[in-house]
């Protein structure tokens, strides 16, 4: 049979249709390369003049089939993977899939080690945040944000970087616990960021809060009520900004968050402003919860779990017991075994509700991995806040709503 | 004909024109290095020492640069369009006084190239003119969203120019002429108020003129919180986003060379060009710029950028009304001074 | 040849050259960039016959204002569907051709065999220039004897800006024009939505410590716990539209 | 012919408002009829100021000053006729605009 190549058809770049005899609507393409559209999301505009009439993101163009290789990888070898979803915020993401496993498996990391997780998962929410800050002012033409909030986001970088050796694809958790030890001078170091900081933050505000032209670019723009947020789906500050109360740490606390004292900021007009408010407000809220871990950590005890099949043995026990050597030979040919069921855990990631939610068929490879992420979510209100908007707007909204395209497409 | 005198007046006005354009390659370099001071960074600093020749290197860049020409474009507007705007932008620094009259090798040498009746009128006339420019290049590239870019960057180039020259209307009616010499000469006699020896700065009798003046001129050379065109080539695309190479660089550096020129002329207007506390004299011109300069650069880092219609509601239903009450006021003053009132 | 005869004719010339430039141009834009070329040069024969003002207005009003306008109208429309060039009757344009050329004709004969009649007046240019300059002997003569004429265009000037509003006022864009009314769902966790309608959430009863952040001139809620706030969604103004 | 002389700048006005009136009767094109009244206009305003200068009165002037306010005011309604004309038949012909005829 003939293997007749058809000749592609051209993408529709713009054509106008002519919608009533006096008015022609203009359809406009923006993205995928598109300086801020925060990655490869593209969007499809239709125009009346000035005033945008629809707007549909397209997506998929980082699309990897990140579940689909989940069923195709041992438990503790997809690890590395969650890193890559969120690239901003990689330590939540690890966090989000190494908890629900050890809820699937019914174990749950020593104290030390759970402490050291919430205090890396609230650092790569201010890492996050901060890249949030810097693009989204830099689409609204704050030039120097950008640059303020990449200085401080260095200092966590490096934080991330003494501890787990990578400052972005950070692969710091496993499952049971961390198997290498704390550096010595990573507490200090953290609280030197934690003293700078709040300053820094007082900077941006400033820049931004009170400034006529920001109060202008984002008052009023991208409204969400809080019936059709929760409609929705939304999660995270683009929910919170419009006044509706759902924490994850709060409604499900996981970890220690139940032991920790922070609030969680609520908007009252759900407009763009509103949740640059919220996440000004999330960040000084981590830094409280970041310290309050500091105090409350056990300076000593394990980082790992001990004896269970379901864990990898600590190298030094390895080479001199024979029934460790053993347990690690099976671990790492056969990996383990988790029950049959299935499982879903949700954690608050800087964008949102992350969830995780495996179903296993008792075999070492997970039967079905899928990922909630957030940012997926929420970029479906993007279309519902750009009616009615003006062109120069759309940038300012992808921005509130915050998206990271490597965790939309996964 | 007298020789000597045409002579002269060339020589000078050559050095003014090569003065300007030298100012302008190394605005570059100046708005470069504050920029990245301002954002916590070094900023051009490996070609030549403390990066002095990078000007010289993004010139060379942008020569090497392939010019392309879009396919339909109208080809002889396309290729005229940047020249226009680069060549009109230093013209207005000929009616600039840069100093008194000083005599050279026994020749009586006035530092003005030009003391023409209605010299602001004629920077206005080429602010007027710069807009072909925008508008011939975002039509000749033929491509739907440059020549709209082009029309909305017209349209704030025309609504601005109309508050700048009615801001400047409060200045005409204190010194009573239109002429930047006769104006620098009206601001050198100081005030004695109280006592006081004050400078008579049209800065201090106009503040109002001047914010006026100072915000139209931004908006006028399509700087800092309103470069709606150049953000705009991200949405719409701006004028010259089908330009490369040197085509580029024309229209890149015609709107240094207006702020150069803008700067010269509100220090002339309102800051009492040449005329300082010590010694009178061209730095005193320089150094008044040069804070103007700042201030644009200053602006592009901390300050938004402002969306189009509120760009022009700011124009239509703030700015103007401000400057018509500006000439209103400064009127009633004028003919209270003159005790006709 | 005086030299300053010399510049007028070369002005005129150029200025004749590109308004007939603007007559044959195939492409409206081209005809355009010819009418600027000829109003340039014209108020270059104005600062020739002394009126400086005249010129810098010209070149403001004609070439910075209305030609631009002219320029945006003719992008406006759409350029390429523009009728074919001279699409008038031949025999029309013949006849026009010589209707012109005979008006030309008689023009020049009146030019040629006037007699100037009326002594000359006050204004000599020394007089210009004792007052200080063209502008300000323009303003002297302008209001003081013209000062009615000036009210009546300032209200000309006024109803074309609002005729010109009138006519290019756009049709209003359908916009958000729906009410986003959905029913709201009550918050304990979004479980179920028995929100009795017309109900109008309001702030809730805030706790005195709860209100915080005075950011700008709007306040963000600090809930203290999961279950704060849940009666019913926190809510500004309805947004109607 | 060396001295500047009032026949000068006449031929001049002359030449531009023969072509403008020319273009007005030639051409089809709205706008392009528009930019030839601005040039017969401009042609008025010519021999103003040429008599101005010839008679060392300033009332040439002032007249062109009108002249030139008036053309300004003209330009902006007629091409919001214009505009609204092209919205609503999708041309600048002038042969379509027969509406009101017949």
């Amino acid at each position: 049979m003939s293997l007749e190549i058809t000749e592609p058809t051209p993408v529709i770049i713009s054509e106008e249709r002519q919608v009533s005899d006096t008015r022609r609507e203009l359809v406009l393409n923006m993205g995928p390369q598109h300086p801020s559209t925060h990655g490869v999301l593209r969007v499809r505009l239709t125009l009346e003049g000035e005033t945008i009439t629809g707007c549909d993101p397209v997506i998929g163009y980082l699309h990897r089939g990140v579940e689909k290789l989940g069923e195709s990888k041992r438990y503790a070898q997809f690890v590395p993977w969650t890193d890559r979803t969120d690239y901003v915020a990689a330590p939540s993401n690890n966090l989000g899939y190494v908890l629900t496993v050890e809820k699937l498996l019914g174990i749950e990391a020593p104290e030390r080690a759970q402490y050291w997780r919430m205090i890396m998962a609230e650092l790569a929410r201010l890492a996050s945040h901060l890249v949030w800050l810097g693009t989204h002012a830099l689409d609204i033409g704050a030039l120097s944000m950008s640059l303020y909030c990449f200085r401080e986001r260095e200092m966590i970088l490096d934080i991330f970087e003494k501890f787990c050796g990578a400052r972005l694809t950070t692969n710091m958790m496993e499952i049971g616990g961390f198997s290498r030890p704390i550096p010595p001078d990573l507490p200090d170091m953290i609280r030197d960021f934690l003293a700078v900081f709040p300053k820094r933050q007082r900077e941006y505000e400033d820049m931004l809060s009170a400034n006529p032209i920001w109060l202008a670019r984002t008052r009023g723009v991208g409204v969400i009520e809080p019936d059709v947020a929760i409609n929705y789906g939304l999660t995270g500050a683009c929910l919170r900004g419009s006044g509706v109360n759902y924490d994850v740490r709060k409604a499900q606390p996981y970890l220690f968050y139940d032991r920790v004292d922070f609030e969680v900021p609520l908007g009252t007009h759900g407009d763009v402003y509103d949740r640059y408010l919220v996440r000004m407000e999330e960040m000084r809220q981590s830094l409280k919860i970041i310290q309050q871990c500091l105090d409350q950590v056990p300076t000593d005890g394990p980082l790992k779990l001990a004896e269970s099949n379901y864990v990898i043995p600590p190298h030094d026990t390895v080479l001199t017991t024979a029934e460790d050597m053993q347990r690690h030979f099976i671990w790492v040919i056969k990996g383990f075994s988790p029950p049959k069921g299935e499982v879903y855990l949700a954690i608050e990631h800087s964008k949102g509700e992350l969830g995780h939610y495996i179903v296993s068929d008792g075999s070492p490879i997970p039967y079905r991995l899928r990922i909630r992420t957030p940012d997926f979510v929420n970029l479906q209100s993007l279309p519902y806040m750009a009616e009615g908007a003006m062109l120069a707007d759309v940038v300012a909204l992808i921005g509130t709503i915050d998206i990271v395209l490597g965790s939309v497409d996964r | 004909m007298n020789w000597a005198a045409f002579l002269s007046n060339y020589i000078f006005a050559f050095i003014v024109l090569n003065v300007m354009l030298g100012l302008m390659a190394y605005m570059t370099y100046f708005e470069r290095k504050v920029l990245a001071a301002m954002q916590d960074r070094v900023g051009p600093k490996r070609t030549g020492p403390f990066g002095l020749l990078q000007p010289i290197a993004d010139g060379i860049k942008l020569l090497a640069k392939e010019d392309i020409v879009p396919k339909n474009a109208d080809r002889l507007v396309f290729l005229v369009a940047p020249l226009l705007s680069f060549v009109l932008a230093p013209l207005s620094a000929a009616v600039i006084p840069f100093g008194g009259t000083v005599t050279v090798f026994g020749q009586e040498v006035n530092l003005y190239v030009a003391d023409i009746n209605v010299a602001v009128l004629y920077v206005l006339a080429l602010g007027g003119m710069g807009v072909y420019g925008i508008i011939l290049g975002g039509y000749a590239s033929a491509n739907r969203y440059s020549l709209l870019g082009a029309l909305r960057s017209a349209a704030q180039v025309i609504s601005y120019e109309i508050v700048l020259g009615l801001s400047l209307v409060g200045v005409f009616i204190l010194s009573g002429t239109l002429s930047l010499v006769q104006i620098l000469e009206a601001q050198q006699q100081p005030l004695s108020f109280g006592g006081v020896q004050v400078p008579n700065w049209y800065i201090l009798s106009q503040p109002l003129g001047f914010v006026l003046f100072l915000i139209a001129a931004v908006a006028e050379t399509n700087r800092a919180p309103f470069d709606l065109p150049e953000a705009e080539s991200e949405l719409i695309g701006g004028f010259h986003t089908e330009y490369s190479g040197f085509r580029f660089s024309f229209f890149f550096l015609a709107e240094y060379i207006n702020m150069i020129a803008v700067s010269l002329l509100a220090a002339t207007l309102f800051l009492g060009g040449t005329d300082g506390p010590i010694a009178d004299g061209v730095w005193w011109l320089a150094a008044k710029a040069a804070l103007f300069l700042f201030f644009y650069i200053w602006l592009r880092t901390t300050l938004p950028r402002f969306r189009y219609d509120q760009l022009m509601g700011l124009a239509w239903k703030v700015l103007l009304p401000l400057a018509l009450i500006n000439i209103a006021l400064t009127g009633l003053i004028r003919l209270w001074g003159l005790g006709l009132l | 040849m005086s030299a300053e005869v010399l510049v007028f004719d070369i002005l005129g010339a150029i200025a004749v050259l590109a308004a007939a430039g603007v007559v044959l141009a195939r492409n409206p834009v081209h005809s355009a960039l010819a009418l600027v070329v000829s109003f340039v040069n014209v108020a270059a024969i104005y600062v020739i016959l002394r009126a400086e003002f005249l010129a810098a207005a010209q070149i403001i009003v004609y070439t910075g204002a209305i030609l631009v306008l002219v320029l945006f109208v003719i992008m406006l429309v759409d350029p390429d569907n523009l009728p074919e060039f001279h699409g008038g009757r031949p025999v029309q344009r013949l006849l026009a051709l010589i209707l012109g050329l005979a008006l030309l004709g008689e023009v020049m004969a009146a030019i040629l065999t006037r007699t100037i009649v009326g002594q000359p007046g006050p204004w000599s240019p020394q007089a210009v220039a004792a007052v200080g300059g063209n502008t300000q002997a323009l303003g002297r003569v302008l209001y003081s004897g013209y000062v009615l004429p000036i009210q009546v265009t300032a209200v000309l000037l006024l109803a074309a800006t609002i005729g010109a509003l009138v006519l290019a006022r756009p049709d209003t864009p359908r916009v958000r024009a729906l009410v986003r009314d959905t029913a709201t769902i009550s918050l304990a966790h979004p479980r179920g939505s028995e929100m009795a309608n017309g109900v109008e959430p309001a702030l809730p009863a805030l706790a005195a410590g709860q209100l915080k952040l005075e950011a700008g001139e709007r306040t963000l809620v600090m809930a203290k716990s999961g279950d704060d706030f849940l009666d019913q969604p926190v809510w500004g103004e309805r947004h109607q539209s | 012919m060396s001295e500047l002389t009032a026949t000068h700048f006449l031929t001049l006005s002359a030449a531009l408002f023969i072509i403008g009136m020319l273009g007005v009767l030639i051409r089809r094109n709205v706008l392009v009829i528009f930019m030839c009244i601005e040039l017969m206009f401009n042609a008025v305003n010519v021999s103003f100021i040429g008599f101005a200068w010839e008679q060392h009165s300033l009332v040439g002037q002032t007249f062109a000053l009108f002249i030139i306010a008036v053309a300004a005011a003209e330009a902006v309604v007629g091409l919001g006729i214009i505009m609204a004309l092209s919205r609503r038949l999708d041309t600048v012909d002038i042969d379509q605009v027969h509406e009101l005829r017949e």
